[in-house]
């Protein structure tokens, strides 16, 4: 297996920035590990210092996420995150809903890359079953795991721009520029699906929708598109000196860090940790793909950013390898949905992760539910955005509120997946 | 110092290239995108042929959905155009408010009887709007654009072994007349 | 192995079974005793290269008895990933009553503190020497463990403040 | 004409003039940046969306002006129209024309930069008065901010002040019909003291990439977060003023006023204006923003020393073309 060593532009030369205030206190190296149980009361015993609640209703949360920071002047010297506010209680649920029902409700999980979750959900439901999945869903599913990567990294590098911008200022035209290609994509997946977002495609043993006619040249044409504009992204954003100022060096999350708490996928690769379950622990069609993994080494927002954008490119290749070479053959190897009790499974357990573009998405399903056999007993979600949030408050202290709103950014939380 | 200046400018060149370009957004009420056969917007409930009603209150739908936005009541009558007496739907309402357009409901249909339509629905001042009754189901039948895909299409697509994905031509009147 | 998709590597095996006499679970990962957990935790990060924090799960298990005392047990089960080329996971599981905790593995992988608050919060075991056991999903008043198989789905609950 | 009767017809034609320039400004500043953006902008109102700033206006002056219950009443009143009056108050000077000017101050530029850095204080008012912390950090970096970009806005504007010899707006604008915009000669001078005074001004009227007291990713909406309604709109219409005077001030100060050919000199002026006012919006769309650390930097490290170097390369100019005169 190939291992590249990020070869984006500007990462190369990587110095302590030239212009970076004397005064501003940004970690190069390590993470300088703030402490999360630092106890506010000793430590600021005449209260001088403000508390600002970042959120739940704030414009850069991306979602309702809360962070309490103990501000000395604009330096954090405390981050307690609070999440929890878009909780709807979906491992409940599984233990209610049946195997079948189960897959479209995973789409709003990571309302950003439905398809992921779809394809751990049913992945981990077939190794609980012992279904086998045919060829061609294997494919098709790699495929779509790879177009949802890139649509799904567009999304995140808007609004990471957006929260470096602004809605009002340049960012928010960067976020434009990636919503008008991730269009792309999520029209390629209606003309599957027939939906942009929740898309329903995956069911137990294989996929419910198969290619339409002229569906490749579509994707083809699309990717073409999203790779030619990366390069306009890219001499907009990555390469200006005021983004660099803004990201490099900024929210260091070192390895021994990331792996301390799980932090898996674009974080851990860009604190250099050469681990990708694509290529490590392949599933779906990936062992018969060369998957090549970029890493890099500082670790900050600039190299999360490097990665992501490698990740994309990465997908293309993917993309363009595969989809013209779809092999012939059934789509599903069960029977079509007929029944909502269709599928039962009295006792086991099983798990499947899937490397999402958060990091490893993995469901933990124990069988013999309810509904005699056909829900899960208990079901739990690995959701890679709750192990990247809680790296906050060991990276914030010490940043600026400017930074904290680019770190929180740069770690890509989704919610819906973090609280679930 | 000169970087800002001159990284301004490359950022202005890709702001300015994209003025030139045609907007890709539209202004949705007034104008809309063509939606592609297969997208799922609002539902339909349909007459065969012979303008008989498909659904025959089975309630498989009501079953098997997650969000259980569906209700059926089911009745036994004379079929006003065969006359043989059969099952039928009494009352049918989906709830839009909470529907999650997974198409389960379209999958297990065994009569073909629900499918989906291709235009959404329009933003209502009245929850009560959003849940759609058996009368406007039927009408959903004659005033929008169905979908391709009915629950026998759906099946032919999936079950091993797999057929040739369908022509976007023979779409025209996706669904109807296919009594079982 | 019992978890499908989980297969551990022999020498992990091995050191479960051997070293801290874990049983064999036809459903689930090995069960170790709760006192050797700490003691597995650092012997596979130190030893084994389980550096990566993977997951704490907890289920309960209500008690077939209709002894009122007897609420049952909840198992936790735990996993831990190697790094790079070919990772994999080690997956073990506890047992304890409900009422009872296990040892919290803050002090070794970070990480687990926003998951042992979740497990603490959902199913409701609590986790002794965890350092900051607070609600993480739930509000703070919220009454009860809705993970619990005694708690109805369609329980009433107050609209958050 | 008495001069008081003059000056009064000529405020309320200059006030007039930049308040509807303000208004259409902001319907281009939204075209522009939708088109920018690939979007399309408004079309609801008028043609080509041409009424959305009445639109715009009726609904702020549609909503109610709500006052925080722990806010300070009397300063949170206040600010909004402090800001407006300041904005417009630095306009007397500005030349539209030969004549067309409410005050030909003979100390014109110092008046500028001595309103423009009052404007930093209705902006702290509104930060403190509204007694929120998003605001009240707002409202300290503006400050931070507007103290800061004091000293190159002024050194920058005293390139042209020395070598046209005068702090007159009038004076500056003639001498450079006798001898060339100061953009372009002398060379070198002229030219940079523009490219930094346009950052500079960008500072002080809180646009992007120096829009860090409302930066609305990081605090919402800033100094302004607290206001509604016409408050709000106050606010915001002062910051397009301002944007508006500071790239009239520029093209009076750089690009020969309303020195032009064929038409009148208040086209000319006006159209300079503009051309500057579209790119500052250019700008706004085009870059995200500093942090405020950053911005402190730049200035203090390459605008202040560079304006100095470049103050005394004009004043050896001048020297240097007294010289050669002689």
């Amino acid at each position: 297996m190939e291992v590249e060593v990020a070869s984006s532009a500007g990462s190369a030369s990587r110095e302590i920035p030239a212009n970076q205030h004397p005064l501003s206190n940004c970690p190069t190296a390590k993470t300088r590990r703030g402490d999360p149980y630092l106890d506010i009361a000793a430590y600021d015993p005449e209260a001088d210092l403000m508390v600002l609640n970042l959120g739940p209703q704030h414009p850069s949360t991306h979602g309702v996420f809360r962070l309490k920071l103990y501000l000395d002047g604009e330096m954090i010297v405390k981050a307690v995150p609070f999440c929890g506010y878009l909780h709807r209680g979906v491992e409940k649920l599984c233990e209610k809903l049946t195997y079948v029902q189960l897959v479209p409700i995973f789409d709003k999980n990571d309302y950003v890359s439905p398809m992921m979750n779809e394809q751990s959900l049913v992945m981990a439901f077939e190794s609980l079953l012992g279904v086998e999945v045919p060829r061609r869903a294997r494919y098709l599913r790699t495929l779509l795991a790879e177009l949802q990567r890139i649509a799904s990294h567009l999304l995140w590098f808007g609004a990471f721009a957006m929260d470096l911008g602004g809605a009002l200022g340049g960012g928010s035209t960067l976020f434009m520029y990636c919503f008008r290609e991730r269009e792309l994509i999520l029209d390629v997946f209606e003309e599957l699906t027939g939906c942009r977002f929740h898309y329903n495609t995956h069911m137990i043993g294989g996929n419910r929708h198969d290619i339409p006619t002229g569906w490749a040249a579509k994707v083809h044409s699309a990717i073409d598109i999203i790779e030619r504009r990366l390069i306009e992204y890219e001499s907009y954003l990555t390469t200006n000196r005021i983004y660099l100022d803004r990201t490099r060096g900024v929210g260091v999350v070192d390895a021994d860090l990331a792996m301390e708490l799980g932090i898996t996928g674009p974080i851990l690769r860009a604190a250099g940790i050469d681990h990708d379950l694509r290529r490590d622990a392949p599933y779906h069609a990936y062992d018969e793909l060369e998957v090549r993994v970029t890493t890099a080494t500082a670790g900050d927002c600039e190299a999360r950013t490097q990665i992501r954008l490698a990740e994309i490119r990465e997908s293309i290749r993917l993309v363009r390898l595969m989809i013209d070479g779809i092999p012939e053959g059934p789509l599903g190897s069960r029977k079509p949905i007929k029944s909502n009790l269709a599928e039962k499974s009295d006792r086991g357990q099983a798990y499947a992760a899937v490397e999402s573009p958060r990091g490893e998405l993995g469901i933990y399903v124990m069988g013999g539910g309810a509904n005699r056999g056909a829900s899960p007993y208990r079901l739990k979600i690995r959701s890679p955005s709750l192990h990247a949030l809680s790296c906050l408050p060991y990276v914030l202290p010490g940043h600026v509120v400017s930074d904290a709103v680019a770190i929180l950014g740069s770690v890509d939380p989704i919610m819906g997946e973090v609280d679930r | 110092m000169m970087p800002y200046f001159v990284d301004t400018v490359r950022s202005l060149f890709v702001t300015m290239r994209n003025v030139l370009r045609k907007p890709t957004t539209v202004h949705f009420p007034m104008e809309r995108r063509v939606r592609t056969e297969r997208y799922r917007a609002s539902f339909a409930l349909l007459h065969d042929q012979a303008g008989e009603e498909l659904c025959i209150g089975c309630k498989a739908c009501e079953r098997i959905c997650p969000s259980e936005v569906i209700t059926v009541d089911a009745e036994k009558r004379e079929s006003s155009v065969t006359g043989k007496k059969r099952s039928y739907a009494k009352a049918f309402t989906l709830d839009q408010n909470a529907c999650i357009y997974c198409e389960l409901c379209v999958q297990v249909c065994p009569t073909d009887a629900i499918v989906m339509t291709r235009t959404a629905q329009e933003p209502a001042f009245h929850r009560q709007t959003l849940c759609l009754n058996m009368e406007r189901l039927y009408d959903n039948e004659r005033t929008q654009p169905l979908t391709w895909a009915n629950a026998s299409r759906l099946i032919e697509m999936q079950s091993p072994p797999a057929k040739e994905p369908a022509k976007a031509q023979d779409n025209e009147d996706a669904g109807k007349g296919q009594a079982p | 192995m019992s978890v499908a998709g989980l297969t551990m590597a022999a020498d992990v095996m091995e050191l479960l079974t051997r070293r801290f006499s874990a049983n064999s679970e036809p459903d689930g990962p090995p069960l170790v005793a709760p006192e050797h957990h700490l003691k597995l935790v650092r012997t596979l990060r130190d030893e084994f290269g389980y550096r990566i924090f993977g997951f704490v799960i907890a289920s309960h298990h209500p008690a077939t008895t209709t002894d009122a005392e007897n609420l049952g047990h909840i198992r936790v089960v735990y996993g831990l990933r190697t790094v790079g080329v070919d990772t994999r996971l080690a997956s073990w599981q506890l047992e304890v009553g409900v009422g009872n905790s296990v040892p919290s593995m803050v002090q070794l992988f970070a990480g687990a503190d926003w998951q042992e608050r979740e497990q603490y919060d959902l199913v409701g075991i609590r986790f002794e020497g965890h350092p900051d056991l607070r609600r993480l999903m739930l509000p703070e008043d919220w009454k009860g463990y809705p993970l619990r198989k005694d708690y109805a789905i369609d329980t009433e609950v107050a609209p958050w403040r | 004409m008495s001069p008081y009767l003059r000056a009064l017809i000529y405020s309320l034609v200059i006030i007039t003039l930049l308040l509807t320039i303000t208004a259409w400004s902001i319907w281009f500043e939204r075209k522009f940046s939708a088109r920018m953006q690939s979007r399309v902008g408004p079309t609801f109102y008028g043609p080509f969306g041409l009424l959305q700033p009445v639109v715009d206006g009726l609904k702020l002056l549609q909503k109610e002006f709500l006052i925080p219950e722990s806010a300070d009443r009397a300063l949170f009143v206040l600010a909004p129209p402090l800001t407006v009056i300041l904005a417009l108050g630095t306009a007397a000077v500005v030349p539209f024309g030969p004549d067309v000017m409410a005050a030909d101050l003979d100390v014109g530029v110092l008046y500028i930069l001595a309103l423009g850095s009052l404007t930093t204080i209705p902006v702290w008012i509104a930060g403190w008065a509204s007694n929120n912390k998003y605001s009240l950090l707002g409202g300290m970096r503006a400050v931070a901010q507007g103290i800061s970009y004091e000293i190159p806005l002024a050194l920058a504007a005293l390139v042209p002040v020395i070598l046209a010899g005068s702090m007159s707006l009038a004076d500056i604008v003639n001498y450079q019909i006798q001898h060339g915009w100061f953009a372009f000669w002398p060379p070198g001078p002229g030219f940079f003291a523009f490219l930094f005074f346009l950052p500079a001004s960008l500072a002080e009227a809180n646009r992007i990439p120096f829009d860090i007291p409302e930066a609305e990713s990081e605090l919402i909406a800033g100094v302004t977060t607290e206001y509604t309604g016409m408050g709000f709109g106050l606010l915001y219409l002062a910051e397009y003023l301002h944007t508006l005077i500071v790239s009239a001030v520029a093209s009076a100060l750089f690009f020969g006023g309303w020195d032009g050919p064929f038409l009148p000199g208040l086209h000319w002026m006006v159209a300079k204006t503009l051309v500057l006012f579209a790119g500052i919006f250019a700008i706004r769309w085009s870059l995200v923003r500093f942090r405020s650390d950053q911005l402190m930097g730049i200035c203090w490290r390459y605008l202040v020393p560079i304006g100095l170097g470049l103050v005394m390369v004009s004043a050896i100019w001048v020297q240097l073309a007294k010289a050669g005169a002689q």
